[in-house]
């Protein structure tokens, strides 16, 4: 049953996906100052908030672990944390791609991106913990901690950042957006949460179905005594 | 055979605490070996900064805590490894000993070691790039008291994880730097204005920032090490 | 009028912008792409 | 499920508060160790598999079995250092893993890891458990005396030949004054002379009114000292 569902729901964001593709590419109009170049943000905005739900996302799995243990959140946080890196990282070469012609430079010390920047380190650090460690048990425990960590400082960073970079000149607010360039925008928005959700259903079979494979309780019937 | 009153958390702790002092001291080739090394790092910015004294003046704060948090990763590694051996850790843990007091004992241990290090680097520091504390020595040794702190709570929580996992020296690291970039960040800047002077009068902001950083870090470790004790 | 005579100076878009929307979109549809395709090679064999 | 198990199997508050108003009497606790279907895995391994057992208090089991049938693994969890995969360790009637802190002053282990700093020396050693555990110092250094490590107290613990820091580790052990002693393999790196005094120790844990489990592969030293013996092949008790 499952299986269908998760098909079904494929193929669903799929279709979302083009239909919002369109709608970004050719029907939204073009951004009276940027011209097409602003045609970015509808995959860059959804990518960046997909990336900040996870996180979020991951950090509930892990707090509710450390007070339920189950190895369904155990998986949950990692799927959580590897799609949310995915989305993050790609949405932060968008945001170096729209930047490069907007800005002029690929990297700007913006505190979102620099906050999602070091946030995705961090992840990537989690998810290495996941791997360096072999027992279940321990690996579940200790990357709940450090997820927690982890989900405390972004935030931190975000505003310390911003503090840093107040030096310096504004924060860019994003550009005005008519109401054609909101619905192209939502559009996009639920595109990316369908397939948000298809890859954390796919990532969370994955981690599951590792878990069991590594705590399966052994048979009760005894060996013959050697 | 109840065992009479045990000592209370804080009371453990500061056995704890005297007693990884101890070892410190008792091992302390390994501290001097930690000193040098912090030294060969600010020797090594300096150089690859460039002669430029104005530009290595402006650099003086995020070189000195650069080098800090480069010696902070090899502090924060050995102090776990004395754990190991023999598996004392598991013998404070059956002692009983809370694991919350082994926090504590092992943050403030930590944190004493890198201030040293801060102190010898600070003489130094300020002859290489030319600079004056111009707000006055208790500012600069507030700052570096508070980075330090900020530095050693995650990096205990840290460094106990990684002390079991896998290639723990690259393991440390990866972990702890991105969570240290704020506290960096904040640290590095309050030091540049006691070097620079502080016109707009910003110091307090950032001391207060490193303040902040360090409640977080302080009630997260003390809530989470436990777990990470415990199996 | 002056609508007009606004939008006339305001004219001075970027040009050639498509080259970089294309390298956005079509990156994100390889890495959508490539995701799913690495999530399905790790699918588990038998479902659960 | 009889009244003791029924207060002890329910964990949550009303759980505690239930226990808390039994009256001790009614929960005489006649097991000291309760082992229920307890498996603990390491990585891909099971180290213990589906094992129970019950050991009554003030009794002395031998545990025996060849390297990595689990004998430590099970001491460990007895230690509470460990938490089982699935099943559930009981020690005096108390749950091992949600009641740890108020058992692990009662429990001492003698294990392969002698629990000890080599840069300290022995005195410190010793005097820092004697803190931890809220007894005068005076108390260690009586210890060590009668031990025979008076002598060299002072000094560093990395000097120590192996049957010395064993014999600083049965100090720490002793300095508990434990309800329930965890013995792993007691018997290694000491010479007859030094078997026959740990076996004194044990009988003298015994009539202390200690639960004792000693764990060897040395099973003609454990015969004469236990009570009740349990063998592990690979995590399991086969049937005897």
């Amino acid at each position: 049953m499952l299986k269908n569902v998760r098909i079904a729901l494929a193929v669903l964001a799929l279709g979302l996906l083009i239909w919002a593709g369109y709608l970004g590419l050719v029907w939204a109009p073009a951004d009276r100052e940027m011209g097409d170049v602003q045609r970015i943000m509808y995959v860059h905005v959804p990518a960046m908030e997909m990336a900040l739900l996870a996180m979020t996302l991951n950090f509930l799995c892990c707090v509710t672990y450390l007070f339920r243990p189950s190895w369904s959140m155990d998986s949950l946080a990692e799927a959580f944390a590897e799609v949310g890196l995915f989305f993050g990282g790609f949405g932060l070469v968008l945001g170096s791609i729209w930047g490069k012609p907007t800005w002029g430079t690929y990297w700007t010390w913006d505190p979102r991106l620099t906050s999602m920047a070091i946030g995705l380190v961090s992840y990537a650090g989690y998810l290495t913990l996941r791997r360096l460690v072999d027992d279940a048990e321990r690996r579940a425990v200790w990357s709940a901690v450090v997820g927690i960590i982890i989900a405390v400082d972004v935030p931190i960073i975000y505003y310390s950042v911003r503090w840093w970079r107040s030096l310096h000149q504004m924060q860019s607010s994003p550009a005005t957006v008519d109401p054609a360039m909101v619905r192209a925008l939502r559009w996009n928005f639920l595109a990316f949460f369908a397939l948000f959700v298809v890859f954390v259903m796919a990532r969370y079979a994955i981690a599951l179905a590792r878990r069991r494979q590594e705590v399966t309780p052994p048979p009760l019937v005894l060996e013959r005594a050697s | 055979m109840t065992p009479p009153v045990a000592p209370g958390l804080l009371w453990t702790a500061w056995i704890l605490v005297r007693k990884d002092l101890l070892l410190e001291w008792r091992s302390r080739a390994r501290a001097n070996a930690l000193v040098f090394f912090s030294l060969s790092t600010l020797l090594l910015f300096s150089f690859a900064l460039g002669p430029d004294t104005t530009f290595l003046k402006r650099a003086a704060g995020g070189t000195l805590w650069l080098a800090i948090l480069l010696a902070s990763v090899l502090a924060l590694g050995e102090s776990f490894r004395v754990e190991q051996e023999n598996g004392a850790l598991d013998g404070l843990r059956l002692a009983p000993a809370d694991a919350r007091a082994l926090f504590l004992a092992k943050a403030l241990a930590n944190t004493a070691l890198l201030v040293l290090v801060g102190a010898v680097l600070l003489p130094v520091l300020l002859a290489l790039a030319s600079v004056s504390p111009t707000l006055g020595l208790g500012r600069l040794a507030g700052v570096l008291v508070l980075g330090c702190l900020a530095i050693s709570a995650p990096g205990t929580v840290y460094s106990a994880i990684s002390s079991h996992a896998r290639s723990r020296d690259v393991l440390l690291p990866l972990l702890l730097f991105p969570l240290l970039i704020p506290t960096v960040v904040a640290a590095a800047k309050a030091t540049s204005l006691v070097f620079e002077g502080d016109p707009m009068l910003q110091f307090g902001s950032w001391l207060g920032l490193l303040a902040g950083f360090n409640v977080v870090y302080w009630s997260l470790g003390f809530a989470l090490f436990p777990r990470v004790v415990e199996d | 009028m002056n609508a007009s005579v606004f939008l006339a100076t305001q004219t001075g878009r970027i040009q050639g912008g498509w080259s970089y929307v294309w390298t956005a979109y079509g990156l994100t549809w390889t890495a959508f792409a490539l995701y799913g395709l690495s999530l399905w090679l790790r699918r588990p064999r038998q479902e659960p | 499920m009889t009244l003791r198990e029924g207060c002890a199997a329910t964990r949550n508050t009303t759980g505690r508060a239930l226990r808390a108003f039994c009256a001790p009497s009614l929960l005489d606790v006649s097991n000291a160790l309760e082992f229920h279907d307890v498996s603990k895995r390491y990585g891909r391994t099971w180290a213990l598999a589906r094992l129970s057992f019950v050991l009554p208090e003030g009794g002395s089991l031998l545990l025996t079995g060849h390297n990595g049938s689990g004998k430590t693994t099970l001491l460990r969890l007895l230690a509470t250092l460990f938490r089982p995969t699935t099943g559930r360790v009981l020690l005096f009637g108390k749950d091992a893993v949600t009641e740890r802190e108020t058992l692990r002053p009662r429990i001492a282990l003698l294990g392969h890891s002698t629990f000890l700093y080599e840069d300290l020396s022995a005195r410190e050693n010793c005097v820092l458990l004697a803190r931890l555990l809220g007894r005068p110092a005076g108390e260690a250094d009586a210890l060590l005396e009668r031990l025979g490590l008076g002598a060299r107290a002072h000094e560093a613990v990395r000097t120590f030949s192996a049957g010395m820091k064993k014999r600083l580790a049965i100090v720490r052990l002793l300095l508990k004054r434990p309800a329930l002693a965890l013995l792993d393999e007691p018997f290694g790196e000491l010479d007859p002379a030094g078997i026959a005094e740990m076996e004194e120790h044990v009988r003298g844990l015994s009539r202390a009114g200690a639960t004792v489990v000693l764990a060897t592969h040395q099973v003609e030293h454990g015969q004469t000292l236990c009570t009740e013996r349990l063998h592990l092949a690979s995590g399991r008790a086969p049937p005897a």
